[in-house]
């Protein structure tokens, strides 16, 4: 399933909380986004995740916030398009609010 | 495909609304069809003629109404929450004795049962919030 | 009309805002549709269901009636996440409401059957 | 002493406006003064008279403007807050080409100066907010 | 200085973040009093930090939450009269939204 | 006019909520009405100084030029938490305006100092 995430990992612990049960799709959005900047804490934690999960993030929101140059290695980046395809292919979503 | 979404937060102070009409853009781009939009929460106040933002910035107001006007989408607002926030038509004014209404065209004010609803005829629902 | 498979997801503390009561009104009204609804408390959710609020000092209406009234409602399936209980020092005998308590993988796997996860 | 407060948002959905209420309270039973109430951010939306809460819960407006009538309060609403937001008097719903207003008595829209202002002459001034 | 703290220590890095700035009084309201009930996870930080800090917490709040029965000791409770004496009795308050 | 000391600290992330940004106009305000004015970034609020904010495709105006003005108000007085800007992989090389790094004890300090502490 598609897991949602529009909070910052050093402000809420929406992530670690989708981490937990198991295994899936995430997708960043919004203040989302900054789980996906290589060179913070929350790095390892994200690399790690990888095994289980594919990680999406939102284009237009890491350009927002600056951090375009320094997107992890293995984050896939979509647009709008691609969040609206991403909630397509898969049958059940959340956002974790 | 047929998608749902649900708007929670209100406009400017949540990015959620900003994210989710570019989420319905997008849908419609790819030619998908929106069975409606829900106003839950604090999304209802998305839904008053009353705003006046800054000329720089979005009017997040009128880019939704214009949205749905050019794509007939339903726009629905809960009527729990709205009462609780202040969102009126005419319907409201009447009935609850007030004096003016603020719900801007084409929004209308109905039931949470329409949020079932939507969940219930769409293939995806997808939820804008915080 | 069609059955589809609804789960309420809590994951915030009550009181402090009002995203735990307005779930709830979700939860009643998904089951007057009849459908096929479950409620998934993780993180600062299972502080809605802690027992023995006392809201009169806050002038704030407690909802734990409600909760108690989900059987009316035929809405049973309630799952709450052990390890968001653990961390907060809490067991099932402190909820006002009998609840399935799972491990986070198993919530995990109940989330990906529904056709519909709504979070509050 | 004189107490400023800051009330950031909207009722029902933060319980900052419950807390601030209470506070106020509590300074004008303890004899201190209230300079002023200040309402920014989503706190404009404490302002509407539009509001019909459920008959069974608190009516934060109601109680703000009761608070407020009873104490003779200042309650200020900054103007920038509530263009963005649909939160509009007489003065605003002309200069911005509404065709209603929604603005609670005895609320007045000012700028956020009025804010500073507070700061400056209150011996405290406290926050209340998300 | 006061320090006003009205988010759980579970779900925003408010009480950790105070604590950071060394000493002073500390006012645990709304959901921030779930920092003030024993048995969880935060009950050994908030422990320690009591050497530094001075802990309040709004007992209104407690009750509402259903902890009056785990607060912890040495926790001190005011109602919204102490809650104003404390603001006045300290030159500064800050509010950690 | 009297003058006091006003710090306006900024906690939350830019874009994801309006907070920053009105931050801003309380700074503004503050600096127009000739009060001692100094801003702190700590936690996500280091995000908001981030050099490089381009924010055509969320349609949310950038206000990284805003900082940029601050000095024209005589706003000059901006501290950053060291240890905020590390946890985030950030140095001061990172941030649009230049800042005084402080560890948290140090802002802790400049805090108490104030009359007013404006957080958001």
């Amino acid at each position: 399933m598609l897991h949602i995430i529009n909070k910052s990992p050093y402000d809420r612990p929406a992530l670690d909380s989708v981490l937990k049960t198991g295994e899936g799709t995430i997708l960043l959005i919004e203040d989302g986004v900054y789980a996906a900047a290589k060179g913070g804490a929350v790095e390892p934690k994200l690399k790690a995740a990888m095994g289980n999960f594919k990680i999406y993030a939102l284009t237009p929101d890491i350009e927002a916030r600056g951090i375009a140059d320094r997107v992890m290695d293995g984050v896939l980046q979509v647009d709008y398009a691609g969040f609206v395809d991403l909630v397509a292919e898969n049958k059940t979503n959340q956002s974790w609010l | 495909m047929k998608f749902a979404i649900l708007v929670s937060e209100g406009p400017y102070t949540h990015q959620a609304t900003d994210t989710a009409y570019q989420f319905a853009k997008a849908v419609l781009a790819k030619g998908h069809e929106i069975f409606r939009v829900f106003f839950y929460h604090d999304g209802v106040y998305n839904a008053t003629r009353l705003t006046t933002p800054p000329q720089d910035d979005r009017n997040i107001v009128k880019r939704w109404t214009e949205l749905a006007k050019a794509n007939n989408l339903d726009m629905v607002v809960c009527v729990a929450a709205a009462q609780r926030r202040g969102i009126v038509d005419d319907g409201e004014m009447q009935r609850n004795g007030k004096d003016a209404t603020n719900l801007a065209e084409p929004f209308r004010i109905s039931g949470l049962g329409q949020l079932i609803e939507a969940g219930i005829q769409a293939d995806r629902l997808v939820v804008f919030g915080d | 009309m069609t059955t589809k498979q609804f789960m309420i997801v809590n994951r915030k503390a009550p009181y402090g805002t009002i995203y735990g009561w307005e779930a709830l009104e979700v939860v009643l009204i998904a089951a007057a549709f009849e459908q096929d609804v479950s409620m998934a408390f993780l993180d600062d959710g299972v502080y809605q269901i802690k027992k023995g609020h006392q809201t009169k000092g806050i002038e704030i209406k407690a909802f734990e009636k409600t909760f108690r009234a989900l059987e009316d409602y035929d809405v049973t399936k309630i799952y709450v996440d052990q390890e968001s209980l653990a961390e907060r020092g809490l067991t099932a005998d402190d909820l006002t409401i009998p609840v399935e308590v799972l491990s986070r993988a198993e919530i995990g796997k109940r989330m990906e059957e529904q056709d519909i996860v709504l979070a509050f």
